[in-house]
């Protein structure tokens, strides 16, 4: 173990962990340090990538020019302590380590004379993935510098009385809802009564309603005062089918004092008035 | 800390803060720069200054300073919480639908076509709503209330009568249509309902 | 509608709203004005630079533009709240990163790069956070759900798409990927997620 190549750490802006209130601020030149102290030191690598990046910086050497055979060394050294504390990441490193185990005994092996040029270096592979993990690293120091929402800024809001002006609204309803609802309420009845609906009788039933209500206001109204002559002949017509009408549903009464006096209309006023509502 | 300064501190601390902030708060915030308190009083005064004719406004409140919305802004920013109406039922929707075309018509009528009752709620808010009312009462047994469309209800949908509902597709009665009838449509146009 | 007034109920609104508004919201609001998005965009602009050295300034993200405190003063301004803002650990800015780098990836990329298995409480607080979702799922053996960043995430991050990030080397996979593949690792940069 106390053959690890004496280099010199990467400064690290920030520290890598707390020992006993002191910031580790560097990684470990001499490897044999207190356990509970490397165990922190050894958890600020985020995964077996980041300690062979590590690695591979403290050798000073570019990534493509990655120096296997005392990267491996080194990095075994690193997980052997791992095992030892026991270490719940030990999984992931040992799968790297038998990666670069791999790689260096494939580049030990005598090549067969008759290999082209064009032989993969069998340290592509790990290269381009701890390139890329370089370029990701990068992305996460962006991230992290990045003014984030809570550290570096909060989002402002002012006071408002506008709450107040709110209003329910209700519900909105379109003519065409209206005929929908109407189309499916008779489709359902199923009507033999289709001559009630079509709009000619609908004006007559308008002017039912409108008589209606006059009697509502007054108990008794003159016949002719039903009629409004500005609204013409056929004006005429649709009141007169509307009393009628009214007549023959028992709604209202006609009534005359005497032969050839005014004719009034009025509520029917019968004895059913007296009849209760449960009948 | 420079004015320029300070007055950001306050400006950005009276915008983020939850509640209004004293005066004594913002001299604790500003404990490490130790800034009188008459100096974050005059800091306020220029800022209320700048707000003057904003669309917020620094308010000195019971608790504290604290920036407001104009209160004029309060009909149009009220669009920004405003909720979708909501919907009605179906059967409400129906039951319009039938007093609108076959009225006068009592509740029976209704529960007789719809084969449904009528719900005492559904008839309550075609009422509240102005678009429904009682025009008289039915010299049957029991004698039900007859209900009409009103005026309010011919307004919302943007018509001057009954008359100028769409008509109900496919009748084959409406063929059988006399004369006089389809004389008495054209009038109906000028006929309101009361 | 004249443009002091336009200005006071976008400034106004925009300190009002509970989220950043798109300029399509405030045309909604502003609804009854008839303003065109031409004369919004105008005067955000100008509401811009109005606020360019107060305390609080008006920024654009992903969903929108709000007003928040001015960057320099979040030391300060750190006294106002209670609560200390999160530090992220480096295993989760690494998750992070690689989804919104090289989006949409899947979790097995994300552990091929890192070298480590993907912990699943980092996938959860990402979630939580409402930063990364779901998008699709990979059409290979095993259907491997891909992972995408949201406009919560570039809300957070301060920036309104994933082409103001700064840049990092491209991955090498996306240089010999097939087209369309490496159609999608453009697109990824551009593309605003939702």
């Amino acid at each position: 173990m106390s053959e690890t190549p004496e280099l010199t750490p990467e400064q690290h802006a920030l520290p890598l962990g707390f020992v006993r209130g002191e910031p580790v601020l560097e990684r470990p030149e001499d490897l044999y340090i207190p356990p509970d102290a490397l165990e922190l030191i050894l958890e600020a690598f985020s995964g077996p990538m980041d300690l062979l990046l590590y690695l591979i910086r403290r050798h000073k050497v570019e990534i493509v020019d990655l120096p296997i055979l005392p990267i491996t060394q080194q990095y075994m050294t690193y997980v052997d302590m791992m095992k030892e504390l026991k270490l719940e990441l030990a999984a992931d490193y040992l799968v790297m380590a038998a990666m670069l185990t791999e790689i260096k005994s494939r580049l030990l092996l005598p090549k067969p004379p008759q290999v082209e040029d064009e032989e993969i270096d069998p340290r592509a592979e790990l290269v381009r993935r701890l390139r890329e993990y370089e370029a990701i690293r990068e992305g996460a120091g962006h991230l992290e510098a990045q003014p984030q929402q809570e550290r570096d800024f909060c989002v402002v809001q002012a006071n408002s009385d506008a709450r107040e002006y709110v209003k329910q609204l209700p519900p909105e309803v379109s003519l065409e809802d209206l005929v929908l609802a109407f189309g499916k309420v008779m489709q359902q009845a199923q009507l033999q009564e289709h001559h009630h609906i079509h709009r000619e009788r609908l004006s007559t039933r308008a002017r039912m309603s409108a008589i209606l209500d006059l009697l509502t206001q007054q108990s008794r109204v003159r016949f002719s005062d039903v009629f409004d002559t500005s609204e013409g002949k056929a004006g005429v017509v649709v009141s007169f089918l509307a009393i009628l009408e009214l007549s023959k549903e028992a709604l209202i009464e006609i009534t005359q004092v005497d032969a050839f006096s005014e004719l009034h209309i009025s509520k029917r006023q019968d004895q059913q008035n007296m009849v209760t509502e449960h009948a | 800390m420079h004015d320029q300064q300070l007055k950001q501190v306050i400006e950005a601390a009276l915008f983020a803060a939850d509640e209004p902030l004293s005066v004594d708060q913002l001299k604790e915030l500003l404990a490490a720069q130790q800034v009188s308190k008459a100096k974050i009083q005059t800091t306020l005064s220029a800022l209320q200054q700048d707000y003057q004719n904003r669309g917020v406004q620094l308010q000195q409140v019971a608790s504290g300073y604290r920036f407001q919305t104009r209160t004029e802004l309060g009909s149009i920013l009220a669009g920004l919480w405003q909720e979708k109406p909501p919907k009605y039922s179906q059967a409400l929707l129906e039951t319009l639908a039938l007093i609108a075309y076959r009225q006068p018509i009592t509740r029976g009528d209704i529960e007789e076509i719809r084969g449904v009752s009528v719900s005492s709620q559904i008839m309550k808010t075609l009422q509240e709503r102005g678009w429904v009312k009682v025009v008289g009462q039915r010299e049957v047994p029991g004698r039900p209330q007859l209900y009409a469309t009103t005026a309010e209800f011919l307004d919302y949908f943007n018509v001057k009568d009954l008359a100028e509902l769409p008509p109900i597709p496919s009748s084959e009665n409406a063929q059988q249509a006399t004369a006089t009838e389809s004389t008495t449509a054209e009038t109906a146009t000028d006929q309101r309902v009361h």
